[in-house]
């Protein structure tokens, strides 16, 4: 079982859901995020004073999947999110040792989905 | 100036000043007053209903374009009055030519004496104007905005006005609109459906065959709108009666009122019917529509006529909505097209049906509501053509609708360099991407300051 | 209609209208004028209270609630005004019935030219049922809360209304009550008393013998409220005369103003003294207190009573809401039954104590004050008894209360099914869940558009 | 009483009240209601005021300080009210020593007959005194906030007051200042200075000489706040005629409207040229801008007069809040100081170029401009000097400014033990953190129920 | 060291803090989340329209807890958390390196609490 | 590659954020977060009620590092996290397996920044 972890952009966020459940994954928790990284600032002016955003809003998709689906996973995730401008994030990899399922108690495989 | 001494006209009769100066021409000059007061009154709550309406639309669209629609808001109020006081005024009430045009006054010239009159009319010629502002929201540029501004409030709604106010051949023909609900509404809502079809619905609205919901970001404040508009109406309707009749104000007020409570009840009840749920928006458009559609017959009808203009328009409005929205695809944020287009006509044919003089349902016969309907017929036809033109001609240079990417990030930040929300805290700078997602955290974090010694 | 030749009534005095066809008649014809005039500004400010009230309710409630209690408010207004037409001024000013209740005039039939004083009225009537919507928001079903409101302004009230305004038995006896601190407050309070008796407290409020803190969600909405409602409340009180009394009327706006200033403070500084912090809310509800407390006596009071009115009206509501809410376990959101019923009823008896001609204090005797009480106990006993009766009724087919799910989930979603805030971006369908809990990163990502070419 | 009894005053003029019993007196008698009834409507809507004031200093500013700014509005319009009846109005309209100061009346003894003068004059004092509230916002300390309010309406208002409007020496040299551009806001706006230079910026506004960003947290419901003091506004000018006068009420309406719609424009345009960005916030504070720069001289200047005081108030401005906030380094969150103090100087100068009488483009030469100026310089030096003392003697014991720690953590955790938002939802009680960060969270899990049986 | 982190429903949040609590684990941080699985979506109208809400509210809780307690707080986590209808959440186990105390600089299971 | 998950006070995240600039670390993602542990609870009082508050409000800020980076970074946020006051947070160091760059797809240690 690995962990995915994607650093996305919001507005990729239902085009890679709907990609992700087209391959069988629909299990997946979403959290909000503020990244920063090389991806250029934005300039805004409030009352005659300009300011700059050092961060931009980004969204977590978090995923445990089987191994076999983590090449596939990673492909959809770049091909869904990737518009080639600078800031359409990372994807992090980890392992996970064991998953429940709260609502059963049952573990292992079974209890992803 | 020693206002003490003034004040005493008040208190003391004594009457130094130049109004009351000799008690033989009292009474004319009393009466004077007391209808330049009741004018003066109306004036103040007209003005409001401009607060209502910013209240309706920043609250029915997104918080992304907030301070967008505000400053609409703000800028029509501002520019109907100055060129109202220009060229429209002039247009509305000047010396006519055969009925269609007025042609003199323009700057209040050599009608100075009118001045009350105009205050009064300006605030109106403004609330015109804006009924667009809602239709429009979240992707139409504000400069093409402020240009079609400058078209409604400086020739086509002054035409309008002049034809049925001004003593045109609207008028002249018996055409009953006592307060507005043609001349202001319709003639609002028809520019209003110009533009909406020329700009086409929001991003995300219409795709693949669907229709998205797009919902309002502060509805309590769209409440407080409606409310603002209920109270300001009746210096709108009341207010028209330009005297305080003590017969004819206090008929408005209550057909005013019973009106719009029936369209309340019947919005509720029909959504209820409808959906299986009390909607609250459309509610809140019912009360409008109650109040949209007695404006016209508001001095003519009884109160029973009054509660059932006002049932009547409440209904429509259900079935209005959802039908421009889904069938038409007109898309409409705040449902402008129906509570001032639809109710609008309802309200202006329903006078004639329910005038005590002159409607069917009186024994009048039908050449009122043949009237009615020519009038109807006549300020759309006058309005649509008009504003297309009008509309064509601003989008010659270069549109008039905001780029998608301005469009997608909010036009508070494209437009105005900010956001309307808790820019300390939440909503600071929307750059590309989709409404306030994500910002809360993101400018929080911007903002947030050096620790303080004090706590750290 | 030609607006233009109306306007010059009042501008140029050529008086071609019908109102002031005959100089000679003029006078009284100005003078009814005058006092019209002054009673339709009464009526507009009393409806913007709804606003106000609409306000506070809502921002001290939970954001899951906000739609409904909108919605409760709108409907009680648009109920209150039909139904008021329909039975309620009719039983409140028709022929008396023994001084018990009015018999005529339903649907103002041959009264027609009372409809100014009816309209007036009207959005009085509704004043008192919107008191209750506050103190059993957030778990009354809207059908039942709305039930309880016909039965309120068709009965209930007007009951009470013609006792005291309608020249009914309290009348004869010399009850003082000039806008209303029993006859509106105090009546709407024992209503709620009744309703919150019987519908408990909000889930989570009372539990394992503690009393839960359910603070409400938007307090400068309810502080707009609160202005609202301290601007309209110069309408309900100084409209009360009737007439533009050029002495009494500003006799009346100061004492209205002397006292809710007396509130705000004492209960800023009473509630220092006691929690050690300004309490802000408190504070609000002060401003009210101050305001219900001084409706009675407002034309009988010099200004230094109404200061005293006030700040004891400010000190007794800290000390009431505390009260009520802990020790009589009473889940009243907002605060209702201590503004309006507490100092409903001090505002009451501070008349016999305080009336220039009359009162205690001011070597009147104890007579008056024996009436002051007699009224309150006689309207206290009617609405409890009868509200009591009319809600049992009302919760026979299926209760008042709506199921603890939807409770849990929210009036909005409920109810009307959708929310009030930022749909687009917060919070949107609350489903069996907390608040607002989680829902803004849920519905701003359900609602993410596509990407759009331009930014991807 | 019998309401209908007394009703029928208006409704069939057989007038049975006490007011009008001798037709014979009627005439002096109608003229006092007529007058009262203007002056009492316009008391009622510079009362509104306080509400535009306080959302537009709460949406301007930090949630985590909403309450507490909230509190200062209300306590202002309170205390204001009471002092001035105690003291402010005696030494502003008092027999006058020698045009310098007021010196009976107080408590309004022998002066009962000019209450309804008083109760108008009594909510101008209290705007004059909120003004300050804004300029302060977030940092100053509750109590020294009152204190100063304290001075402000019972002293150095009321001799300002005095000088130009109660007989004093400005007003012997002909110093024109109609509503009050000077006397109200121009004496706030100087307090506003001198408390702002005593307390320095807010905490990470100015450092290693950078200005930073604080934005506001809720700019609709300031932009409503503008539009509620515009409406307002309307009394407060027209109101100032002391009388229904037909003649100067329109004209003063029509300036007020005009000026203001051109300060709208100017700015908005301004600010695009300047900025590249229609600046939302500074456009509202445009309109403020125009309304107060006409203040003055609102019943002397033509139109165009006014249109072009209102467009140069607009552009003055759009330079003084960044000059102001960045040379001069005044931390003024809601740019008080340039809307009420700058162009309160300009409406009050204006009056010398565009007075229609004495103004210097009518041929009137430099003599009414020279006494402008001098009402300018004395009324700033007077307020700057003895506010200044104020201050200094109210920070004795403990300083005005709050703890950093407090200033941190938000005001209204640190005064009123709550906060403004969502408390159930939202942002529960900041602690020794940032503004509302990561309180969202927080609190709507510190605020779960327990799970309901139903949904578990 | 182990890290657990239990999706669950929000309005269980409160209960389990109370168990874990009672085992002795009253170091915890929580985040805000909107989960996606096989739970069956909510429908409401707005204006007429019907719309359907995709994701549903979760919360995530994550803590950082000494091997021993492992076994124990998985055990407390499905008996607070667990209602038996589809939407429970999920856990995830994963491994730790190492931990830190940012106020005192110490490291490994003495900083855990 | 290691995932540094630093859990802090929200008024100390600008300094850490300049902080790890200077030591070039110009990639991470930030969460907003709640917690509970042994910092003392606050009291507030609404209407005449006291009440306490059970979460503090904290913010989670996550970066991916190369192993060499590890100790200084480690470092920095001591430095500039801690207040010496209950309540500082702590550190998580966990293994990382893979990182891919969305944008270009790369994975490694040069798709960490
Ligand atoms: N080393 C890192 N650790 C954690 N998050 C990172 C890291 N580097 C980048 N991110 C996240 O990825 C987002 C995009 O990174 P950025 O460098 O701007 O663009 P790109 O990924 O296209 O090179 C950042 O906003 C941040 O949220
Ligand atoms: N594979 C997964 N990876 C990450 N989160 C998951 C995964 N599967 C489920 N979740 C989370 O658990 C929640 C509940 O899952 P769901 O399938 O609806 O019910 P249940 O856990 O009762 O089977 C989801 O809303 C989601 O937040
Ligand atoms: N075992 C843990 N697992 C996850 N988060 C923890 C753990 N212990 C503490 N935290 C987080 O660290 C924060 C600070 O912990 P606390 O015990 O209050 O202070 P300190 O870290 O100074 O000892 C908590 O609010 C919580 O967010």
């Amino acid at each position: 079982m690995k962990k995915i972890e994607a650093i996305i952009r919001p507005e990729q966020f239902q085009q890679l859901r709907i990609k992700l459940l087209e391959i069988g994954i629909d299990g997946l928790t979403v959290y909000e995020a503020a990244g920063c990284g090389k991806q250029r600032k934005k300039q805004g002016v409030f009352r005659g004073n300009p300011f700059e955003l050092q961060l931009e809003p980004k969204v977590k998709v978090e995923m445990v999947i089987r191994k076999s689906l983590y090449e596939q996973t990673i492909q959809v995730i770049i091909e869904a999110c990737s518009t080639g401008q600078v800031g359409d994030g990372k994807i992090f990899v980890s392992d996970v040792e064991d998953v429940y399922r709260i609502r059963t108690g049952e573990n292992g495989t079974q209890a992803i989905i | 100036m020693k206002k003490k001494i003034v004040l005493s006209a008040f208190l003391f009769s004594s009457l130094p000043t130049v109004t009351f100066a000799a008690e033989t021409e009292s009474i004319p000059s009393i009466i004077q007053s007391i209808d330049m007061m009741w004018v003066m009154v109306a004036t103040f709550l007209v003005f409001f209903m401009h607060a209502g309406f910013a209240m309706v639309e920043t609250g029915f669209t997104r918080s992304k374009n907030a301070l967008n629609i505000l400053m609409k808001n703000f800028l029509t109020m501002a520019l109907g009055a100055v060129l109202y006081f220009a060229i429209g005024y002039g247009i509305m009430f000047g010396d006519s030519i055969s009925g269609i045009i007025g042609s003199s006054h323009f700057f209040l010239l050599n009608a100075e004496s009118d001045i009350g009159f105009f205050v009064f009319q300006a605030v109106f010629a403004a609330t015109c104007a804006t009924i667009i502002s809602g239709a429009v929201a979240e992707r139409m540029k504000l400069s093409s905005y402020l240009l079609l501004t400058v078209s409604m409030v400086a020739f086509i709604y002054p035409i309008v006005g002049h034809w049925v106010w001004g003593g045109g051949w609207l008028a002249e023909l018996g055409f009953i609109d006592f307060a507005g609900s043609t001349v202001v509404h319709l003639t609002g809502a028809t520019g209003a459906i110009v533009a909406v079809l020329l700009l086409g619905g929001r991003l995300g609205k219409y795709g693949d065959g669907r229709v998205n919901v797009i919902p309002g970001h502060n509805i309590p404040l769209g409440a407080l709108g409606v409310f603002i508009l209920w109270f300001g109406w009746f210096g709108f309707n009341a207010g028209s009666s330009l005297s305080a009749d003590s017969e004819l104000v206090p008929m408005v007020v209550s057909t005013t009122l019973l009106s719009a409570s029936a369209g309340v009840i019947s919005s509720a009840i029909y959504s209820y019917m409808k959906f299986k749920q009390m909607d609250a928006t459309l509610t809140l458009n019912g009360a409008l529509g109650g109040l949209v559609g007695i404006t016209a017959g508001t001095a003519n009808v009884s109160l029973f006529g009054a509660l059932f203009i006002g049932f009547v328009a409440g209904i429509l409005l259900i079935e209005a909505v959802p039908f421009i929205d889904q069938k038409l695809k007109l898309d409409d944020p705040v449902g402008a097209i129906a509570v001032h287009g639809i109710c609008g006509i309802w309200g202006t044919i329903a006078v004639g049906l329910f005038a005590l003089e002159g409607g069917l349902f009186y024994g009048g016969g039908l050449s009122l509501l043949a009237i009615q309907f020519t009038g109807v017929a006549a300020v759309i036809l006058w309005t649509f053509v008009i504003s297309f033109m009008a509309l064509k001609l601003i989008a010659l240079p270069a549109g008039i609708r905001v780029t998608a990417e301005e469009e997608i990030q909010g036009l508070d930040f494209s437009e105005h360099g900010s956001t309307a929300y808790d820019t300390k805290g939440e909503s600071f700078g929307p750059a590309n991407s989709q409404p306030t997602f994500g910002y809360g955290l993101v400018n929080r974090l911007n903002s947030l300051e050096a620790p303080q010694k004090q706590n750290s």
